[in-house]
């Protein structure tokens, strides 16, 4: 499978990092894999994005133009990407800060109040990891136990107290897309 | 052999240098090169060797030059405005025939323009942004791995012919994740002997570096001196890769990260029958013509891709020397040639329809010219 | 009721992209209360650098032209030179002003260039993250300079109201700070001096504001104006380095 | 009712500079972001008649948008 | 018509500028140049206009842009180094498409080379030093008297096209005494209006300068927008000379004072019975391809004589596409191509001979590539 | 019979293509003695510049590179931090260091660049044959200030010492003048005190020395000097103007 | 006829001064004429020179490889320049600074004391003009008188008082060469 | 005879500055031009003697010409 996946929020959110553990996660377990960040002028808020692929032939192109999957942890992030998911692709939603109707009928949408279970874990920064774990549950791209092992790597040293509440939040936006699907 | 990294393009080329036995680094900042500069100074001091933030690029390269001509490998990084300052400096560097290495980490252009990949800065790196006759030799690496490995190659090859080599990176070169395998690199120990260089004249003639002949014969045969050497370089330094060399009638030409898009558009063209080949030019400067020549007989006809209006169709161009058309798509400015719209142009080409430009648009932009 | 503060009409009704408590906003905010004061949004033209500030266009109600990094008082000096009865200001940060466009603000000041200039001193590249800038304190750490500023290494911060004051053309020189309500009343006074200054046609005025880079110095907005008042000032003392010119 | 002190809320980064400055202490959080993703500052009806109109918050805003009333 | 008068044609280009209009002069001394901003500096206030000194080559050029952006007829001069030092500030102007008039009187590089004439920045004028997609529409005169016509013409495209014009003279045109006859320049009175220019905004919305544009579309936009502008000037403003087109199967190729040495060798060689002509390219970009279409049929080969090592023969290559065999003769650094090795060079071409270097030689230098 | 003046050492026996008369030859002169009495002929680096002493390099029998116009400091800087135990030099004009190299210069003395700087300040553009430099004096009458430099129009005379003494990383800035043979006494004692400096580690010294230029000046060389002594000393004093750094 | 005339000497002897007034000639005289200087590196001192073309022609090219004729006023000038004179060509020797032997015997050569004969009219600032009344004494470029003519328009006015000494020194020149020949 | 100043004539430009500041007044130039077309500078035998060798003159020369001895 070759999956080409764009997480996109307010600047701060935390999307490059949960796009840098998901290429982590791949490249253990022996795939493909390339991000690509892309931010706006702004050094703080604003909207970033990254394209992570990870696939199991050699990446022909860094770049995403056609999402197999979207996280969007905001409104503009959602209007963006939402429409050049491909057909049958998987959308994450954190519906605590995104709230909208209509979504496309020919895609596999979940909302997840990720901020609100955030919060409930713990605190509100762990908003991405429960996103990424939804993710992982919907799209067979690599094992949550391979992400949650990685974590210590991509994880800055000195937030390493906060590990297993990374590792619950994954495990939490994980379970949620479960019991949806 | 080593497990692979996960790393940032920018990190890798730094960390490649310091296993080429680069140990000097002048540099100032710009987007999207900033990790180059912000890994040399981290590292620099570990393995005792200097890291300066200069004033500006223009202090940057004539510090490249000192260095240079004192004997140590070195380098210097920037991007596409901070490279255009350099002009001067490095036209210095190749008067005075200096071995240094300078990446670009190119953005959209012109002017201050946006900090997107782009590939706007080739004819500046290929044909001499500088004033007079000298020529750079040119890598344009298409992952994280490539540059690795062209990094460690730059520094040795910059000895090999005491001349300026630069990384011509796309802004995604820089800023992408890949993983990364370090290979190569003779370390400090092994690097060549330089006598030429000014180490202080304690027990020999005095050593200079300069680049002034006012005497015009002598400028010019220094001219024609350097000339040969750039022959020399044309024979023994071309490098490319050629997809589908067997049976291929049809060709993508692009370099960079760009060809890895054309690749996925080669495989799915050749999965619809279109026979479809590619090639991808590794150094700019030398050109392989020879890639050219060797599919002369068999090429309907090339499609240059790239990342500007069209800078590398005119060496396609005067390869192909009028053999078979030569087609154009772009797009600038860190807008990215999508596949569909490579997909879209190359099967006009093959089958004869005129470009309609806003056929290959996916924004405000052109693309074909 | 009647106001006691209104928005400058010289602001554009665009929102920044500044981040939360930067205070780049407050600085474009006086300057547009001067502009706005002395009546002369009209023919007021302004230069915009490259630093975070690099969008000032967007937010000043003046025509604006964009220089290349560090140029901005060659640009503002042609300009000038074109229209010398306009009022012409460049803003600048550190980075521009007094590490790549060194040479360009001396010479400036010493061509007695009729122009003023802001200059925005942050200790840092705010808008390429957080780089060492030539204002750097010592000892403090940077993403260039991470082991923090070492003298024997980096060298002393530049003192640009100190060496600008030493050079003959300039006119007026005087540093500000931002770091509370008494400083931004004092600084706004200084920036209407300089540009009075112009319209008097007295040469070259700089104002130096003392600003904050919350995002790349890692502190809160009000942590960052405290470390302005704590660290910077005892480097960078406030007050008018110059009034009048020549030898 | 005429208010003393008006937050242009769009334009509002969540910084609390204002809040730090003002005597009064009596500038909130909104509970909604705005466009931005902030909570914008105000001060809420009833402590609107506590403000002394000193226009230090507005003084001190980046974003200038605080504007003040006698 | 007035009498002509014999200048310099530093001098002659100088005041040219003032008869065309130009008010505004920012620069900085280099040989062989120097004669321009201090006959500038001298006149320049006498008619109301400014000059100004920079501080450097990268100051005079940002100068321009202020002042270009405010309106004015502005232009600057330099030589090889010195421009190199503007690649930056040439790009923005370009990107901001800003009108102004720049003059290199060139000499032999690379680096601090010398400060004889040479035709080597070639590449760096026509190609675009700078970083980004854009031209600068560049006048190689062979004449005193041309370069003043140029000048004046200068002035007026790039205020049509919004565009940077360049005068690439070599050091010869600026040195030598010739006569001259100033015509055309419409003087001040008649300037065209720039409503866009930074002039305050009293009554009107703010007018704004700049080369920015960080969304990828909207910079693509932009360069595909310039691009249509430089097709434009493709259209309309090339402009060259053939000589013996009736019935020439040979050609010669120069621009500058090369084409008028060649222009001898020509005249001596159709005395000898050779079907000689010549093609000399004055605008060096747009680059004059419909000369060579308009020879196609006949041409047997061309021969490029440049005062480089061969940057004019890779455009003379693009026109003429593989229809006729190109060759190369040059001598650089300040060694003039002499009417003698041309001629030699001429007839082993015709008559199908390999070049044997030393034949060309006048010094120690090269010649042939 | 014993010596009482030799040539130095550490000159070539070449005819230099000075000027009869100009002090670029004393300079020279002074700096090949000071070089030979320290003994360090076989470890210094001299860095050339764009002006008249381009061909320094022909001139002394040390290694060299020849830098570009005004980036002197900036090659010297990297020829240092490669070899920190050699010594190395630059040798300037007032066009190179003063104009296109005021950066670099300003930077080389914040960096406390270890190295040592000889400035040539003749008040002009030697080389290209006589045009206005940023050190040419008000009234003064060059090539390209056909009128007399005034200060309304090009400002004042930049005066580099003063400048750079307020740069916290310069360790010695002193002005001489080679005006007669006291003063060329006087200005040897501070080029060794400016190489002296540097071999002790101390950072960034400079000696500018007050020259003539009698070809572009139009004065006999004997003229020249007078007019050193008269009109270049009232605007450029002599003396030491920093010894120690730091603020 | 095209002449193409080479006139070198020590920087100070006023050779460009001497092209100049001779291409001005030529120029009211209705010639094409061209004038190109060449100096070495030397602000004074040094060699310098310059190459003047006059003809009834269109001039092809302003740079002189082959000249027709050559006035030498020191020694490195008449070596590097008598070689490449045509044969048949004309040179004028200043014979005050340089004393040669075997000269070409296919040339017309004439050794003028140059120096010494100016010293005797008033000046051996002179020397210059003195050879260029040689030249105009052996070959017909143009009149000597229309040289006399234009002489206020290229000699700076505040050296006008030293126009007849230049007239003097021209014909001086101009005699030696006629009584020589 | 030993000389007390002696001068490397190839070098000399006559730029007089030697004549300038020798106290003694001893040198004077040559009737000869040197290879770069000066008259060189030089203190002749006879006056050798009342040279003070005082090296004023060396110390002043730009061209490094004279050494001078005791
Ligand atoms: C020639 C060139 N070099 C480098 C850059 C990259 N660059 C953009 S902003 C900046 C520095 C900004 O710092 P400063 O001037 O202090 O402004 P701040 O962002 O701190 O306000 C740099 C180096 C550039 N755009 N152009
Ligand atoms: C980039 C560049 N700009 C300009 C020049 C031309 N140039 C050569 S020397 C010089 C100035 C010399 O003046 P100064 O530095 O004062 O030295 P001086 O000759 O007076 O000793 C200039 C402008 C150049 N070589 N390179
Ligand atoms: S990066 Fe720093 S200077 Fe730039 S806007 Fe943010 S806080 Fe302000
Ligand atoms: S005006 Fe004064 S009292 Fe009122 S809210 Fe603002 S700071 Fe507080
Ligand atoms: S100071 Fe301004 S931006 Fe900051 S919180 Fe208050 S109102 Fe909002
Ligand atoms: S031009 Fe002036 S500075 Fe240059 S060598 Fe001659 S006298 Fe000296
Ligand atoms: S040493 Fe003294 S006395 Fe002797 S010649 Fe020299 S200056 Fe005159
Ligand atoms: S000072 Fe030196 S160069 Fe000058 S005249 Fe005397 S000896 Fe000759
Ligand atoms: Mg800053
Ligand atoms: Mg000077």
């Amino acid at each position: 499978m070759n999956h080409q996946i764009i997480m996109a929020g307010f600047g701060g959110q935390g999307v490059m990092l949960i796009g840098t553990l998901l290429t982590y996660a791949g490249m253990r377990e022996g795939k493909h894999v390339s991000w690509l960040p892309s931010y706006g002028p702004e050094m703080r808020g604003g909207t970033a994005n990254c394209a992570v692929c990870i696939s199991d032939a050699p990446i022909a192109s860094p770049v995403v133009t056609e999402p197999t999957a979207v996280i969007a942890m905001n409104l503009p992030s959602y209007e963006k990407f939402s429409k050049i998911l491909v057909a049958g692709g998987s959308l994450i939603i954190n519906s605590s800060l995104v709230s909208v109707e209509n979504i496309r009928g020919d895609i596999k949408a979940y909302r997840i109040p990720a901020n609100d279970e955030a919060e409930t874990l713990g605190s509100q920064r762990v908003a991405n990891m429960v996103c990424l774990g939804g993710l992982l549950g919907v799209e067979d791209i690599v094992e949550i136990e391979t992400v949650i092992a990685v974590l210590p790597e991509v994880i800055q040293e000195r937030y390493h107290h906060l590990l297993d509440l990374n590792a619950r939040a994954l495990r939490r936006g994980y379970e949620m897309v479960r019991e949806m699907k | 052999m080593s497990q692979p990294i996960l790393m940032k393009g920018n990190e890798a080329i730094a960390e490649a240098a310091i296993r080429a036995g680069c140990r000097f680094f002048f540099g100032y900042p710009i987007t999207p090169q900033n990790e180059i500069p912000e890994y040399m100074s981290k590292k620099l001091p570990e393995v005792g060797g200097v890291f300066v933030q200069a004033e500006s690029e223009v202090a940057s390269i004539n510090m490249v030059y000192g260095a240079a001509g004192a004997g140590a490998r070195v380098m210097t990084s920037s991007s596409s405005p901070g490279i255009s300052l350099m002009m001067e400096g490095l036209s210095y560097i190749a008067g005075a025939e200096l071995p240094c290495v300078i990446v670009n980490i190119s953005r959209g252009g012109p002017g201050l323009g946006g900090i997107q990949p782009s590939q706007a800065d080739y004819f500046q790196a290929t044909k001499g942004g500088g004033h007079g006759d000298y020529k750079v030799i040119v890598y344009g690496p298409c992952s994280v791995q490539e540059a690795c490995d062209l990094m460690v190659k730059a520094f040795d090859v910059a000895d090999k012919y005491r001349n300026p080599v630069m990384i011509l990176g796309d802004g995604m070169i820089g800023q992408m994740m890949e993983p990364v395998v370090f290979r190569g690199g003779q370390g400090e120990g092994s690097l060549p002997e330089k006598p030429w260089a000014t180490t202080g004249n304690e027990g020999r003639k005095s050593n200079l570096i300069t680049s002034i002949h006012l005497d015009p014969e002598v400028l010019d045969a220094h001219n024609w001196k350097l000339c040969q050497k750039y022959k020399a370089i044309e024979e023994n330094e071309v490098m490319y890769e050629v997809y589908r060399e067997d049976d291929a009638e049809w060709f993508l030409v692009a370099y960079g990260t760009v060809a890895r898009i054309c690749i996925s558009v080669m495989d799915k063209m050749r999965k619809e029958g279109f026979k479809v080949g590619l090639i991808r030019p590794i150094t700019l400067w030398p050109f392989p013509k020879a890639a050219f020549e060797q599919v002369a007989d068999r090429a309907k006809g090339f499609l240059c891709v790239e990342m500007s209006t069209g800078q590398m169709v005119e060496d396609v161009k005067l390869a192909v020397e009028g053999r078979a058309p030569v087609y154009f798509y772009g797009r600038t400015g860190g807008a990215v040639p999508l596949p569909r719209a490579i997909e879209k142009r190359m099967r006009d080409v093959i089958e004869g329809r005129e470009p309609v430009v806003t056929d290959y648009l996916e924004g405000r932009g052109g693309g074909v010219k | 009721m009647k106001p006691v503060y209104l928005r400058p009409k010289s602001l554009t009704h665009t929102v920044t992209h500044y981040c939360p408590g930067c205070t780049h906003g407050i600085s474009h905010r006086l300057v547009a209360e001067v502009i706005d004061e002395l009546g002369i949004q009209g023919k007021t033209i302004g230069v915009a650098s490259v630093g975070c500030s690099v969008f000032a266009y967007n937010y000043f109600d003046t025509d604006f032209q964009q220089a290349a990094h560090g140029r901005a008082p060659a640009v503002a000096t042609g300009i000038k030179r074109v229209h010398p009865d306009k009022i012409v200001f460049t803003y600048q940060g550190d980075g521009d002003l007094a590490s790549i466009g060194a040479a360009e603000i001396v010479h400036a000041a010493a061509r007695r260039e009729n122009i003023t200039v802001i200059f925005i001193n942050n200790a840092i590249y705010g808008m390429t993250g957080g780089q060492m800038a030539p204002t750097t304190l010592e000892g403090q750490v940077t993403t260039t300079s991470p082991f923090g500023r070492e003298h024997g290494v980096q060298g002393y911060p530049l003192r640009m109201s100190e060496l600008l004051a030493a050079v003959d053309g300039a006119y007026y020189i005087a540093r500000c700070s931002l770091h509370n309500p008494v400083q931004v009343a004092r600084a706004k006074k200084s920036i209407k001096q300089a540009f009075q200054n112009q319209m008097e046609g007295r040469g070259f005025s700089m104002v130096e504001l003392l600003s904050t880079c919350p995002t790349n110095w890692r502190m809160t907005p009000q942590k960052a104006l405290e470390w302005v008042e704590k660290h910077m000032i005892p480097v960078y003392p406030l007050g008018e380095f110059k009034r009048g010119e020549g030898e | 009712m005429d208010k003393r002190v008006v937050f242009n809320e769009a334009h509002c980064k969540s910084c609390e500079l204002c809040v730090w400055v003002c005597p009064k202490q009596i500038i909130l959080f909104k509970e909604e972001l705005n466009a931005s993703g902030y909570h914008p500052a105000n001060v809420s009806d009833k402590d609107q008649e506590q403000c002394i109109s000193c226009a230090m918050c507005a003084r001190m805003c980046p974003d200038a948008v605080i504007e003040v009333f006698r």
